[in-house]
């Protein structure tokens, strides 16, 4: 199973990363935003334990940043759903270009 | 004795007298000019004595008179050898000027008690008339090329506050602005000539610069020699524009124009400032200077001779057509100091060569007395007659024959016809002119034939002529009050008397007595010219005929060109009004608003702007900011990693 | 026992948070004026604990590291909160929330603690969250208001984004240095691009917390949209806690980068001041302006940091608590009026002076300090940032920045003109503050002036700063 | 070409193919779909790696947790059928272009940077090593994230609620 | 000792006036302070005078030196030299008289007397500061009450005023910081002025901060072409404010370019001596022309201050002793002569309510004091001998001549010009407004000065007087001072 090297999985990573950036930037839908966001740390994620696999086996760091990663995204998945929610409540809309009240 | 102390008096009394008056005139009603005329009368008591004892009892050292420093403080140090000095300095021309401008000025004050009777600013006027004696008093007396300039301009300021003394009649507030700026714009080559001088002569102090500047071995007179601008030597430069400023106060052509508006003002301020005093100061300065000019620059004495005498014919000629009694005046004193500032330009300084000097300082003299008196004789006329203008007089001899006698005495001084003071004084300078050039001799020459004709002009237009009819149904007291006519009387007698004084005996560019001869050979010249002249004008003007007018039709555009004198006043009003107003006041003030303040506006304007323009950053979409975020990481990442490294 | 020293601040508050918690469940206390009297005490206890027993130390391999300047820090911060909760005291009396909005407060604030204190980029990632996630609920928390919902989102969606950019970034450098730990972590960064890079995103998140441009637009929509309490803390707090962070970051972390942070920071600087001082001149709500005008004042406070010395640090902790004082005098006015009247339009405090001369006087000094007016202290802290910034000889980027203060001049006294010198038809009616307020606005209005003339302050932190 | 390699390569198209898929898809429901396909790779990445402890949390957070949470808020937002609205043009396209350089210079700037890896022993990502670590107060030791984010998650906690019971007290 | 208190007097009565609350005890309070205070600047100047009879030679007199910022060397660092109590008195006297002239002020009196004693604060630290950074603080102290007095009290378009003048004022200081912060490192972390003369700065460091510190400074001295703030703020200002305005705060700008600028960069400033001779002949030439074209009153005395200012600028760029002692003299002079020129427009304005020159006329018969007033101080402006700006213009101009070559002799003479041209439009404002006949009925009721007038005249007028009649107390105490700057700038020349 070594063939597989560091860079493959970076590869893998960082495109998830940019992909996750591109739906964030063109999803208007405020839950896929969300869902972009998921897929940017996710990509994270991948980094760190492959960082960790690869490279610096002899300790848990990255294996415990995306432990923690992990808990974090939900918690912030949560709270943005509630206020998602809430806006929605308000506007009527999920569509991130009607939340445009205050600007310029 | 002469000690500073009391000499110092002289011009302080009168001004504390413009303290006084200033602060509390209002107050004291009459007995202001009574306190004014006190002072003066004072000072005038100190000026004979102190000339007394200058001439004939301290003065003379070696039989040549001296130049006596009687005072002297450090008034504003600049750098170590070039300061201000406040002092006084006594020489023959300077005691010479104390004793005219007091006598002149203690006339004027008691004279004024009359005129000035019953004029609601009268103590203001007092106090204006001793600041101006103060001022006049300050200049002559000066030690420093400086304090003379500092009195100058104070004898300026005075003249702008007496001719706009009827500050409500636009006329006099602009004839006094005039005379204020025409004469401050000579005073700029007054100043730059001081600088001139004082930088390369290294001191402001007369007796010094004099010594420096003639001596042709002193470091300051090579410097100044050699030192240039144009091809024209500093000293040259130095000297001509000293002599600007004497040209601008002096009334001299091509700076003339403020005198004749200048008689806007009371009539005896007319005598007194711009007859007798302040507008001599120019001839004073340039005697002041003349070692100077005498030895070391002949160049720039040659100017002062060419300017004299054709100021003195030019106003000589607009004078004959005008009508403004006083107006002619402004021109015959504009005419006179012609003839003083080319005596002074043909004259040399040692010994014989001299005499113009003298001359011109003689007539100085003697010119103060009759101008003063032709000036208080018109202004009795004027109190008389309720206007200035020669068309509303005719045949006054009856009402006012004091005046009408004086007034002969003065015309006949200023012709110059024997034995009256002004022809002594003529005569010598048409001797020195005679000696020295004679281009400016003939123009001297007809410029007194033409003297005599436009003063007998005034003379027989004002006495003789049609007679009287008071315009209007008010009538009229007698002739002047007594305060009036003394001054008149002292005055006319002077004018007789001031001939006999031997002056070259005291007065002489090098100090030395210089002992003056009438040739009467060569008088006959001159007198025959006067009477020429007189007679011409006793036939046009004796009786009312349609001489005079038919004779200005005849030279229909001569007489125009006179009469408008020769046009300068417009080619004045058109660089002052079109260039400087048009050309350099208005676009500067249109450039400041729209340009200079502009670029500040659009400053403004152009923040405003382009915090409008990318106001559209601020979309108020959540992606929108996330587009930036994440454009803003590329973007820092490029540029730092790629191109500030 | 060491831990008990060392952690001191961090247990008072969770200590709080848990008293504060036993309250809500316990429904023993309904009065909100007699809780918010404990939450402030409780908070000035820490405040005061902060000032004793400050020890060097770190426990847990580094994750939590403590000093005198990062004791300092904290009670700054402690400070601050206390302030707004003084300020909030005129919202909040009839709130319902009024303990969970204190929960949230201080769990962002002990993540703000957590994160200053952390020598280990989990400690910090989680520190920033702790103190992110809360505060978009705290940001929601006027909840009849569509715009503090909109302002909640826009928070959380984009510091979501931003943190994710900025993870990517610290993966990154873990990759590349093979720990988290930043004592480690700064032996093996020697700036290979990809290290480079990895820093920029990392800087970009800070930047994001800080409202640097062009990483601020969530910045004013926020501001405006949340409650002014709220605001206020965000725009002192969250912003100072995060200034901490950069100090010990660019001094310790990233210092053999410093030619390349450098660099970055001096384009911050001038696209953040510019870019503050040409929104704030248009703003005309009153929350808005001074979120741009914020935005601004991170640019200077960028500039001191741009130094990277004793004296740039030490001017940034000064220059806040400065700002401290100055931005919550300014919002704790606003909150006041916002509270009463509803009305946060500049143009609704035309007359103000006639009405509420105090609250005027104490608007206009907080603005000029926030303008760098002597003798407001925000003179001295901004001299002290540009003077230090001024240190390595940059001086077209001093001069930008000092004419950039022309143009914030212009737009504060555009507050100033209208409360003194515009006539208005229907001013602002006399304001009746509470006690608290009254007590927090005279606290800011002593620090606006006494902190400028005393130099102890000053001279404290740099004594601090040459002790660590 | 080994299985092990082909594997990966098939979890790297789940990954990437889900993860394309979901934010391309016009329909929010698919959409939420193809993310859990995507993140399910991940985790079988994860198991690919060895580490099971990761790919449990995995599975059980994002599957078990923050996908079911998506999908509910999608069916409370009322939209689970409606085609999303298209994204602008030039967003798009700005975006994407972006999105590609950005990811063309990482993955350059990756393969320029070379990494050192550690000469330590390896430690065994068991779920027992992970335990231990995560409550020990030693050195290694993870006890205060773990609080940390104790706090926190009590905080999202707190938050969600007051902002949940405005909706049910409007409801 | 003494300084201390010059400092401390404003500020306390600024206090006690935030206390009072009566308007009448406030403006006597305001008084009272401001009175104090001139009799401390007498004291100072008898004592000054004292000490350098005594034989005491030290560069600054009264310094005392206090530690305040010693980690960034910053101190509370104060001293006098000659031209710095010249520079109080003129501050004393100008506020003194402000307050007496504004004795009647109706709207928000409180407010009003504490602004003004506040800024008078600002210019007492600003010349005794002998530590960059405190005079850097008290020139910006002063801002910001100026742009109040305007907005609050002024007329016309006020808050434009007001605010170009703020924006314009801080714009100079910015580039001033910029300016003390190079020289700040360069001088090895310290604001000591003293410290840093003696430290020196590199040449080509000083070429570029010296422009930036003299523009600054000259921005509040109004150099050309930054000049713009002046007309509009002062003639929107408030009586007093324009006097201090004019009086006072244009003078920090000159003393800022002279103490700072010229003084502590010799080889910068002998480097572009040149430029600030162009720009001080254009504004002395070009203010003067604008001048001529004003028909506001308060327009007139304001370009006619840009012009005035270009004399101490020509002062200063000439760089001999005498032009620099001419320099301050002017600057001395002018803040009397434009206090006195703003006070008698404002007395005019109360009562005509017009400062249009075309549309008064004939005051000397109605206001015979205000016009004598108004009189005085046009003569002063136009040099007239006896009155304190002829002898501060001749210093300049024979201090200026005394630089030999043809490009200096030019300037001169442009400066010599500009007297010419400063008559013509003083004589033709004050010919229509003051002279000529009455325009308006109304204008025969009109009240003359009242005794607060009189009195702040009388200071002011004597103080001109002082000056024009004996001007050597005043080159005694600044000539000294200025040939120390110019030994340091011709010293300081590498041959």
């Amino acid at each position: 199973m070594n063939e597989i090297g560091l860079s493959h999985i970076l590869i893998v990573s960082t495109a998830l990363f940019f992909i996750g950036v591109y739906g964030f930037l063109t999803r208007r839908n405020m839950i896929t935003m969300l869902m972009s966001v998921e897929l940017i740390l996710n990509a994270v994620n991948i980094n760190f334990v492959a960082f960790n696999h690869y490279l610096y086996p002899d300790k848990l760091e990255g294996i415990f940043f995306t432990i923690f990663i992990i808990t974090i995204a939900a918690a912030e998945a949560a709270v943005a759903i509630a206020i998602i929610i809430g806006l929605y409540r308000n506007y009527k809309s999920v569509d991130v270009d009607d939340a445009d009240q205050m600007k310029h | 004795m002469l000690s500073g102390k009391y000499i110092a008096l002289i011009p302080l009394l009168p001004l504390a007298s413009f303290f006084l008056l200033g602060l509390f005139g209002r107050r004291m009603k009459g007995a202001a000019g009574m306190l004014g005329t006190a002072s003066i009368l004072v000072s005038a008591m100190l000026s004979f004595y102190v000339a007394y004892q200058y001439f004939f009892v301290y003065g003379q050292a070696d039989g040549v008179y001296r130049q006596i420093t009687a005072l002297k403080y450090t008034w504003l140090p600049f750098s170590e050898n070039i300061s201000i000095d406040m002092g006084i300095l006594l020489d023959p021309i300077s005691v010479m000027m104390i004793v005219v401008v007091t006598f002149v000025s203690l006339m004027v004050h008691i004279y004024s008690l009359g005129y000035m009777k019953g004029e609601e600013r009268f103590s203001v006027f007092y106090a204006f008339l001793s600041l101006f004696t103060f001022s006049m008093l300050g200049l002559v007396l000066a030690c420093n090329l400086f304090q003379i300039y500092i009195f100058w301009e104070l004898v300026g300021v005075s003249s702008f506050l007496l001719i706009g003394f009827y500050y409500d009649k636009p006329s006099a507030v602009a004839a006094s602005k005039k005379a204020f700026i025409v004469t401050r714009f000579a005073d700029l080559g007054f100043l730059i000539g001081i600088l001139i001088l004082a930088f390369y002569g290294e001191t402001l102090d007369f007796p010094t610069l004099i010594q420096r500047l003639t001596d042709p071995a002193s470091s300051q007179l090579i410097g100044i020699t050699t030192a240039g601008f144009l091809g024209v030597s500093a000293l040259t430069w130095g000297l001509v524009l000293v002599f600007m400023g004497g040209a601008g106060k002096s009334a001299m052509f091509p700076l003339h124009i403020w005198l004749p508006d200048a008689m806007e003002g009371p009539t005896p301020v007319s005598a007194l400032i711009h007859a007798a005093t302040m507008v001599v100061a120019g001839v004073f300065l340039v005697a002041r200077l003349f070692p100077v000019f005498a030895i070391s620059c002949p160049v720039a004495l040659d100017v002062v001779a060419y300017v004299g005498a054709f100021s003195a014919l030019l106003a000589a000629l607009i004078a004959c057509t005008q009508t403004d009694i006083k107006r002619v005046l402004a021109y015959s004193t504009m005419s006179q100091i012609g003839y003083m500032m080319f005596a002074l330009g043909v004259s040399g300084y040692y010994a014989e060569g001299g005499l113009g000097y003298t001359a011109s300082m003689f007539h100085l003299f003697t010119h103060a007395m009759f101008k003063a008196l032709l000036f208080l004789g018109a202004g009795a006329v004027i109190h008389y007659v309720h206007s200035n203008d020669m068309l509303d007089m005719g045949g006054l001899r009856k009402h006012m024959p004091v005046t009408h006698i004086t007034f002969l005495v003065a015309c006949l001084a200023i012709a110059g016809i024997p034995p009256f003071a002004g022809f002594f004084s003529k005569e010598e300078i048409l001797t020195a002119a005679f000696h020295s050039d004679k281009t400016v001799f003939y123009v001297a020459l007809v410029t007194a034939g033409i003297t005599s004709f436009y003063m007998f002009r005034l003379f027989f237009s004002i006495f003789w002529n049609k007679e009287y009819r008071p315009h209007g149904a008010h009538h009229h007291h007698g002739e002047a009050p007594f305060s009036m006519l003394a001054p008149l009387l002292i005055l006319g007698l002077c004018s007789v008397a001031a001939g006999f004084v031997p002056f070259g005996n005291y007065v002489s560019a090098d100090g030395s007595p210089l002992h003056t001869e009438m040739h009467w050979d060569f008088s006959m010249l001159p007198i025959g010219v006067a009477l020429a002249g007189i007679l011409a004008a006793m036939l046009m003007y004796r009786k009312a005929s349609e001489v005079p007018h038919r004779l200005s039709n005849a030279m229909r555009s001569a007489y125009h060109w006179s009469y408008n004198k020769f046009y300068i006043d417009e080619i004045y009003l058109f660089v002052t009004k079109k260039i400087i107003f048009n050309l350099l006041g208005r676009p500067a003030a249109w450039i400041d608003r729209n340009v200079v303040d502009g670029l500040v506006n659009t400053t403004a304007v152009v923040t405003e702007n382009f915090s409008e323009a990318i106001r559209g950053m601020q979309s108020g979409k959540a992606q929108g900011y996330a587009i930036w975020f994440f454009t803003g990481v590329i973007g820092f990442a490029l540029l730092f990693i790629y191109l500030w490294m | 026992m060491d831990f008990f020293i060392l952690m001191k601040s961090e247990l008072i508050l969770t200590v709080i948070i848990f008293i504060l918690l036993i309250l809500k469940i316990g429904e023993g206390i309904r009065d909100n004026a007699a809780l918010m009297h404990i939450a402030n005490g409780l908070l000035l206890l820490n405040f005061i604990a902060g000032f004793f027993m400050n020890r060097e130390g770190a426990l847990f391999s580094g994750m939590f590291v403590t000093n005198d300047v990062l004791s300092l820090e904290k009670n700054i911060l402690n400070f601050g909160t206390l302030l707004v909760s003084l300020q909030a005291f005129d919202w909040l009396k009839n709130h319902k929330h009024l303990l969970e909005f204190y929960l949230l407060l201080l769990s962002t604030l002990l993540g703000m603690f957590f994160m200053i204190s952390s020598q280990n980029f989990l400690m910090f990632y989680l520190g920033l969250e702790l103190s992110a996630i809360p505060l978009a609920a705290l940001v929601n928390f006027d909840l009849e208001r569509p715009r503090s919902s909109e302002a909640a989102f826009k928070m959380i969606i984009s510091s979501a984004f931003a943190s994710a950019i900025s993870l990517f970034g610290i993966s990154l450098l873990y990759g590349t240095t093979g720990t988290l730990d930043f004592a480690y972590m700064a032996d093996y960064l020697h700036g290979s691009e990809l290290q480079l890079f990895a820093f920029i995103m990392v800087f970009a998140g800070f930047a994001f917390k800080l409202s640097a441009v062009p990483f601020h637009l969530w910045t004013a929509d926020v501001y405006e949209g949340a409650p002014a309490p709220v605001t206020a803390y965000l725009s002192v707090i969250s912003k100072a806690a995060m200034v901490f962070v950069l100090i010990t970051v660019l001094g310790g972390l990233f210092r053999d980068l410093e030619g390349m942070w450098y660099n970055v920071l001096y384009l911050s600087i001038i696209v953040t001041i510019v870019v503050g001082n040409l929104f704030a001149i248009r703003q005309q709500n009153i929350k808005r302006f001074l979120a741009f005008s914020s935005i601004t004042q991170v640019g200077y406070i960028l500039l001191g940091l741009s130094a990277g010395n004793e004296t740039g640090f030490s001017s940034a902790i000064y220059f806040l608590i400065v700002y401290l004082f100055s931005n919550l005098a300014a919002f704790g006015v606003v909150t006041l009026v916002s509270a009463a009247t509803g009305k946060e339009g500049i143009d609704d405090y035309k007359g103000f002076y006639s009405t509420n001369p105090m609250l005027a006087l104490v608007m206009a000094l907080a603005l000029f300090s926030l303008a760098g007016i002597p003798p407001t202290a925000g003179f001295f802290g901004k001299m002290f940032l540009v003077t230090a910034g001024a240190g390595k000889g940059n001086y077209l980027l001093i001069a930008i920045a000092a004419l950039n203060m022309v143009v914030s001049l212009y737009y504060y006294l555009r507050v100033v003109k209208a409360m003194f010198v515009d006539k208005s038809e229907s001013p602002i009616a006399k304001l009746e503050g509470s006690l608290m307020s009254g007590l927090s606005l005279a606290i800011c209005m002593a620090g606006i002036i006494v902190t400028g003339f005393v130099s102890g302050l000053f001279e404290y932190i740099v004594s601090l700063f040459i002790k660590v | 070409m080994s299985a092990s390699t082909v594997i990966f390569y098939i979890l790297s198209a789940a990954i990437l193919g889900g993860a394309l898929l979901a934010v391309t898809s016009r329909k929010i429901f698919r959409a939420a779909i193809y993310l859990l396909f995507s993140l399910l790779g991940i985790a079988g990445l994860y198991f690919y790696l060895n580490y099971e402890f990761i790919a449990a949390v995995q599975i059980v957070v994002y599957v078990g947790g923050i996908v079911v949470l998506i999908i509910f808020s999608i069916f409370l937002t009322h939209e689970a059928g409606a085609d999303m609205p298209r994204p602008g043009r030039g967003r798009m396209l700005f975006s994407a272009l972006a999105a590609a350089f950005a990811l063309i210079l990482t993955l350059m700037l990756i393969n320029r940077q070379e990494f050192y890896p550690s000469q330590g022993a390896p430690v065994e990502a068991s779920v027992k090593n992970i335990g231990t670590q995560m409550l020990s107060l030693t050195e290694h030791g993870y006890i205060l994230p773990f609080e940390a984010v104790s706090i926190l998650l009590l905080a999202a906690m707190i938050g969600c609620i007051v902002i949940a019971i405005k909706t049910r007290t409007k409801a | 000792m003494i300084l201390h208190i010059l400092i401390h007097v404003p500020l306390v009565t600024a206090l006690v006036l935030l206390l009072l609350r009566d308007p009448r005890q406030v403006r006597l309070a305001a008084l009272l302070g401001s009175a104090l205070q001139l009799v401390i600047s007498l004291v100072l100047l008898w004592g000054y005078r004292a000490e350098r009879k005594a034989g005491n030679t030290a560069q600054m007199l009264f310094e005392s030196m206090h530690e305040w910022y010693p980690s960034l060397g910053i101190n509370y660092h104060v001293g006098v030299d000659g031209i710095a109590v010249a520079m109080i008195l003129l501050t004393a006297i100008v506020v003194l008289c402000g307050i007496l002239f504004s004795w009647n002020v109706q709207q928000q009196p409180k407010e009003f007397f504490f602004l003004i004693v506040f800024l008078s604060a600002g210019a007492y630290g600003f010349f005794i500061s002998l530590d960059l950074f405190l005079m850097f603080f008290f020139l910006e102290l002063a801002v910001i009450p100026k742009y109040l007095l305007i907005a609050i009290w002024g007329s016309g378009k006020k808050v434009y005023s007001a605010n170009k003048l703020a924006l314009m004022l801080m714009g100079g200081s910015a580039l001033v910081l910029v300016g003390l912060l190079g020289m700040y490192y360069s001088a090895g972390n310290t604001f000591d002025l003293m410290k840093i003369a003696e430290a020196g700065i590199p040449p080509g460091l000083q070429s570029l901060l010296f422009p930036m510190i003299f523009i600054g400074f000259g921005v509040f001295t109004a150099m050309f072409p930054f000049h713009t703030w002046a007309p509009d703020g002062h003639s929107s200002a408030p009586t007093a404010a324009s006097m201090f305005l004019a009086g006072i705060s244009m003078k920090l700008g000159g003393y800022g370019c002279l103490r700072v600028a010229t003084y502590l960069m010799p080889e910068a400033a002998q480097q572009y001596s040149w430029l600030i001779i162009v720009l001080a002949s254009i504004a002395i030439l070009y203010g003067a022309f604008a001048t001529m074209m004003q028909k506001d009153l308060k327009y007139i005395n304001a370009y006619s201050s840009v012009s005035h200012c270009g004399f101490v600028l020509l002062g200063i760029g000439m760089l001999t002793t005498t032009a620099v002692a001419g320099a301050i003299m002017q600057m001395v002079s002018h803040g009397l002569m434009t206090a006195l020129f703003f006070a008698a427009i404002g007395m005019i304005y109360e009562r005509t309510h017009t400062r249009q020159v075309g549309e008064l006329g004939g005051l000397l018969k109605t206001l015979p004091f205000i016009s004598v007033v108004i009189f005085i101080a046009g003569l002063c402006s136009l040099g007239l001998p006896g009155l304190s700006g002829f002898v501060a213009e001749m210093t300049v101009f024979v201090g200026s001549w005394q630089n030999p070559g043809a490009f200096h002799r030019t300037a001169t003479i442009i400066g010599c010009a500009s007297i010419v041209v400063t008559a013509v439009y003083i004589l033709r404002a004050l010919g229509a407004s003051v002279m000529g006949p009455i325009r308006n009925e109304g204008y025969l009721r009109l009240q003359d000065a009242a005794w607060n007038e009189k009195l702040a005249s009388a200071i002011l007028i004597l103080a001109i007087l002082a000056i024009g009649f004996a001007p050597f107390w005043l080159t005694d105490l600044v000539m000294p001072d200025s040939q120390l700057i110019m030994n340091k700038i011709i010293g300081g020349v590498s041959p």
